[in-house]
């Protein structure tokens, strides 16, 4: 854990309690149980919001507390610990860097201060195909009287039914693979034009499609250099959700060694069983070492740092591979049990695929990494 | 039989191919149109397609529902050479399974070495023609790995057992007629107080629960046994002499799992899947190096996976005697499967993701789910950590720690 | 253990007994402690040669007993076990390989005789830079009146400086990376314009780097189409390699397996103890699947398979992973005598590393097995 | 102390500069001519430049070759963050270090905890000087992972001991003058029948034998004791004492591996190695997709591993006490340089297959040689096997099999 002030400190274990208390992973449950096919529990986002955690890296001016992504990251990963399903990656964070770091002052006066007060969702609208690839993006925006009209078709947007605002990434000029013609746009979520369509994934959270025909946009920073905000505000987001992963892998290892020392067989408690001992060990070990990864990025974030590609690349790579092996051995060390719905083994196994892949797999950050370092 | 002919064999590969002209239903060369058509028998055994029923009859009579049973208890009594050829023709003419049963593939070999002439008389012919359908009660809340620890009372009440306890992990106990099932006749010893009974599942007292699975809906039940009455004559063997039953009939469920591996072949080829959602480059190569290599490094495992079954086959067939590579079987099925999945749904990426609905085709949704059901495959039927130890132990003559 | 005939049987059987009796692991530490520089014991290989496994896979016609590969495999497995220090791969399978695929009826005459009689060495020249890359063969061939005379250098050439006779892949027309316009030639070890540089690998068996300056060469198959020849070769090497390999991972096992059993530490045999354990049955499952891949490629040979690419290229990679997996294993379980000059272990390591490489690593292989899958 | 104005420090770093600007021999700027300017210290320290112990004999004068022991045992006095001033002032000149010594690293510490007031005055001005080199006299061909199993045996003769038995790996022994021994001094017990005592290595019955590795000649000895008198003041702590200094030395051990890692950045660099001899595709990345991932990976999981150290340091310094991260360093140091080593074989093909002789670079040779002696970094100062048992019974909380 890393170092942290006061101010850090209160509110990281705030948002302990606030979990473990208010939204434990029953919650998740029920939100999947009811399938109302909503990407968040309202009920919780709004608590969020009145905790002020909808403001965090918001800037002061527009009504948030400026605290900065390692605090965020702190709230993220111990919302993780209970999967609590919430627009906290989508708005507090993604929506709230995109207007910060594009937006003119309209724009942010527009919509910061609604993101800080929890009142605004927005949804960043990037990928296009199966595999996440934003350089290849594709969806058309064309210039017509007095702005832009978007046309084309999104996928895998995160709490893209629930937004009021869209941030969408288009082309303006060149062709996918180029970064140079990529424009981003601001729309709003029930804009003419506009259709949305849920996509039902394995964690219980899922996606949106979202079409968009004629669709009005207003563009965010400058036309056809869009890149520039929005790989920053990636490497943010995968920063974000690399920290909320730590805490979904940290609390599946918890749970674990709980049952490691409580499950008997053959007359031994199983987590006396060297094997399994050395397993755990080995977990701890990626555990603490990804936490440095997370925490360094967070605070490189905090620091100012204009180029967190590497940063975020080795966070959200080691994220990745940190989830997909603590939640593969939470399954395999609680046997039968764990295979059963009515455990949350599974819970922690689906949501930590569909996080693994979001904003960018192990293996799409492994190239990633090795560009960004020159071979 | 030892020096069967091959001139005999052809003979008999004739007549089992005029026979199958004239009896396999042409209805079944069709896919199956509903679950109900899964030959599992049973009482309540009643297939949307009629043909499906003919099919099991003609094949019950002749006895090729079991081929190498004995005669006596309905069995084809084909010999090993014979039933390969069988095998051969069914696979010719691609012939739907006639019966899928719990009773030919674990029971009713354990029935053959340890039951009584007059329990043989009484289960086999019924098992061979699919009359019963059969479930398995082995496993317990406390008892998974460490199967020996099960805790289901069967008291001695006189002119009958008096059962009471839970099993877990039970397939299909809420569609199986009979039970075979694993008691605790003694709580003063672990392995010599076990004793293995069979009894209807319309008893009074008994009730079944199925498991929801991560992956969803499942085979798998929950059964309870509240003072359950047995009759005496129902239990095989010896009273208390089950654990050696009930070890011998997991030596056939493992057979039975390693011969196909796990679910080997099924649902949406992973290369294929990597080529059409990551696209390869301009020399036909998969465009994610990554991935690419680790799909190649799982094709090479399962090639050799599927290498080591032949391997274990032809040296337990010349050495009379099963093969040490048998003893690793499991272990690496269960992990290929395991990673065959994963890897499947990461070169889906967000198509792989899938829960439900219109946006995944019912393939893409499969991924998913066989993801999901596959990490069961290194727990179910002995878990990865115990196959590891038995290696280490009966193969490699490692010791116990002291 | 495949299941064999009763002439493989007594071959496996006379090569177990006479590497245990005659060729232990001593014998190479007493050629590499001699710095002669040989890479193999002339004494060895003149017994080798009298029990007849030069000739193996040479046909009876020219003196050979045409027994096949697996039959070769079988000794490659076995005095691999003791490391032999041999040209069994270089000439009794390599180079009567190469003639028995390409040669005419005159070079069969002129050389598989003395190959099958351990009379003469050959080695294979395909290498020239420090990856094993067959398809970028450089190395010129140009007519000169009543042949070709060759110029370049080719490196890491098993058994070079000892060679009677040179299988050369030179490049007759197109550009490295064609596999049309290779053209494999025959050159006698000690031509004129033959110079051979004795490289010292870790192995102690070392290698050569071979310089061509206007060297003649005799063309062996056609001019141009020595692919066809080449690749089959190489294929049957890997896989004859794998064997070879397959027998020293097996006896590092066994010998690391004796030592479980026996050392003692906190007042238990190390073999109790359930990590080691668990290491141990994973190290035994890989020998077996590579066992079943090593078998079944020198079967497929035997049955007159033309295409063994993926054979090949599976033995080959599994084989590899295997040597590197137990040669590090050995060390490890071996705590610090395994690390000491004394002890076998760095022995096993050493050649392990050496022979991973040789005509193409596990990485070269998977990408390769890929491709002919195509993918 | 603990409110060091930053001022004073600025101050004490000036003093520093200067300092280091007047007694820093210019001759130490250029790489050493051979290795016997390695400022090891000691009886035979006769360095080629005699530069390299004039430097010596002027940091040890200020007490600066143990900047944090106090001024009366010889050492600097300096406080933390004096000490950060003096490292990052030695560090901008690139100054070669005075001192290297096992007396400081590890003897040093626990005197300072342990021995009697006449041992200090007795022996830590000798270490500070760099008069006395020590060496570590604690692994037994039998006692390795379980180094309280040593069977060296010490007896009590009244007025003195008398030591017999065997030590290996003992660094530098053959050209150490003293050595620290764990000796056993009751057979009856085990932790509790070991004492640590101090001689003199040109002491009677001490020979000593170097041992060769896999990676080629070593400091590492076997070292002999052969009725070896010991006075008896030379014993640090209690008789039968020993194992707690023992595991107390253990710690300065692993404090010292884990600081730097093990042989990190020596050497070539792979993504160098693999661009020049594996070459690169027209978009600059190495050629082979395969070995490409993974550097990738290792390179993170290096990163990953240098900011986990910062964190536990700035931990460590938070909370006045271990942070748990540190449990995992010397297992994870380990790993990683033997990928690195590994990596860079393999990046180097044939090149990096070579032994000796002219065909290769010495970085070609020394990559060879370096991966072959990584080996030894998950087996020196505690395996890896028992570093998990640790962290698995200490951090973790699990428990030993009973």
């Amino acid at each position: 854990m890393a170092v942290l002030n006061e101010e850090q400190t209160m509110l990281r274990d705030a948002a302990k309690s606030w979990a473990r208390e208010s939204s434990p992973v029953t919650k998740l449950r029920a939100l999947r149980d009811s399938d109302s096919g909503a990407s968040f529990d309202a009920a919780a986002w709004a608590e969020m919001g009145q905790m002020g955690w909808a403001g965090v890296i918001v800037p002061e001016d527009y009504d948030g507390t400026s605290f900065g992504y390692l605090s965020l990251g702190l709230i993220l990963e111990e919302t993780g610990r209970t999967l609590v399903a919430s627009p906290l990656l989508s708005t507090a964070l993604i929506g709230a860097a995109a207007l910060t770091l594009g937006g003119s002052d309209a724009q942010k006066s527009a919509w910061l201060p609604r993101i800080a007060a929890g009142e605004a969702i927005t949804a960043l609208a990037v990928d296009e195909k199966a595999h996440h690839a934003p350089k290849m993006t594709a969806l058309k925006a064309e210039s017509s009287g007095d702005g832009f009209t978007l046309n084309g078709t999104k996928t895998f947007v995160i709490d893209g039914e629930a937004a009021d605002l869209l941030i969408v990434a288009a082309r303006t000029s060149g062709e996918p693979g180029d970064t140079d013609g990529i424009t981003l746009f601001l729309t709003p979520g029930n804009a003419a034009g506009v259709t949305r369509k849920h996509l039902a994934l394995a964690d219980s959270r899922g996606a949106a499609e979202v079409t968009f025909a004629g669709a009005k946009g207003e563009v965010l920073g400058e036309v056809g250099k869009g890149w520039a905000i929005l790989e920053p505000v990636l490497d943010r987001a995968r920063i974000g959700l690399a920290a909320e992963m730590l805490g979904s892998a940290l609390q599946a290892f918890e749970i674990t060694l709980d049952y490691l020392k409580t499950r008997t067989q053959f007359g031994q408690v199983i987590g006396t069983f060297q094997s399994l001992q050395h397993r755990a060990a080995k977990m701890f070990t990626d555990l603490e070492t990804t936490r440095s990864c997370v925490e360094a990025a967070l605070e490189q974030i905090d620091s100012g740092a204009t180029d967190n590609r590497a940063a975020a690349s080795l966070a959200k790579a080691k994220a990745s591979d940190l989830a997909h092996l603590v939640s593969n051995e939470m399954v395999q060390m609680h046997g039968g049990i764990g295979m059963t719905d009515v455990h949350d083994a599974g819970l922690y196994l689906k949501r930590a695929r569909v996080a693994e892949q979001l904003f960018g797999g192990a293996s799409y950050h492994r190239d990633r990494y090795a560009r960004v370092l020159g071979f | 039989m030892a020096d069967f002919g091959g001139g005999d064999l052809e003979a008999f590969r004739a007549e089992v191919r005029d026979w199958l002209a004239a009896n396999y239903p042409p209805s079944l060369n069709s896919p199956m149109d509903d679950e109900t058509e899964a030959p599992w028998g049973g009482r309540r055994f009643n297939p949307t397609n009629k043909d499906a029923k003919l099919w099991l009859d003609r094949m019950a009579a002749k006895g090729w529902t079991a081929p190498m049973w004995p005669t006596e208890y309905g069995g084809g009594g084909l010999s090993r050479e014979q039933n390969k050829v069988l095998e051969s023709e069914l696979r010719r003419i691609k012939a739907r399974p006639a019966l899928m049963s719990f009773g030919i593939w674990m029971l009713g070999p354990v029935l053959l070495e340890y039951a009584t002439e007059e329990q043989k008389q009484r289960f086999l012919p019924g098992i061979v023609k699919g009359e019963i359908r059969w479930c398995q009660g082995y496993s317990e809340p406390g008892a998974g790995s460490d199967l020996a620890g099960l805790q289901t009372r069967c008291e001695d009440k006189g002119d009958h057992f008096l059962i009471n306890g839970q099993k877990v992990w039970t397939s299909y106990a809420d569609q199986a007629d009979w039970i075979f099932c694993l008691v605790r006749t003694d709580t003063s010893k672990k392995h010599e107080g076990i004793s293995f009974v069979l009894f209807d599942m319309t008893s009074e007292g008994v009730e079944t629960r199925p498991i929801k699975l991560i992956s969803g809906s499942s085979p798998f039940c929950e059964t309870f046994f509240t003072d359950v009455k047995v009759p005496k004559a129902q239990l095989v063997g010896k009273l208390n002499g089950g654990w050696e039953i009930a070890k011998r009939l997991l030596q056939y469920e493992r057979q039975n799992i390693s011969a196909g591996g796990f679910g080997a072949g099924a649902g949406i080829d992973v290369v294929e899947a990597a080529k059409e959602h990551v696209g390869v480059d301009a020399q036909g190569r998969i465009a994610d190096g990554d991935l690419r290599t680790r799909i190649s490094a799982h094709k090479m495992d399962s090639a050799a996976f599927q290498l080591t079954v032949r391997r274990a086959e032809a040296e337990g067939k010349a050495s009379k005697g099963p093969s040490a590579a048998t003893s690793i079987i499991k272990y690496a099925a269960a992990k290929l499967n395991q990673e065959r999945t994963e890897l499947t749904v990461e070169a889906l990426g967000l198509q792989g993701l899938g829960w439900e609905g219109e946006a995944f085709s019912a393939g893409e949704i499969g991924a998913m789910r066989s993801m999901l059901r596959a990490k069961a495959n290194s727990i179910e039927g002995g878990t990865s950590e115990i196959n590891l130890n038995v290696v280490a132990k009966r193969v490699l003559g490692l010791l116990d720690h002291q």
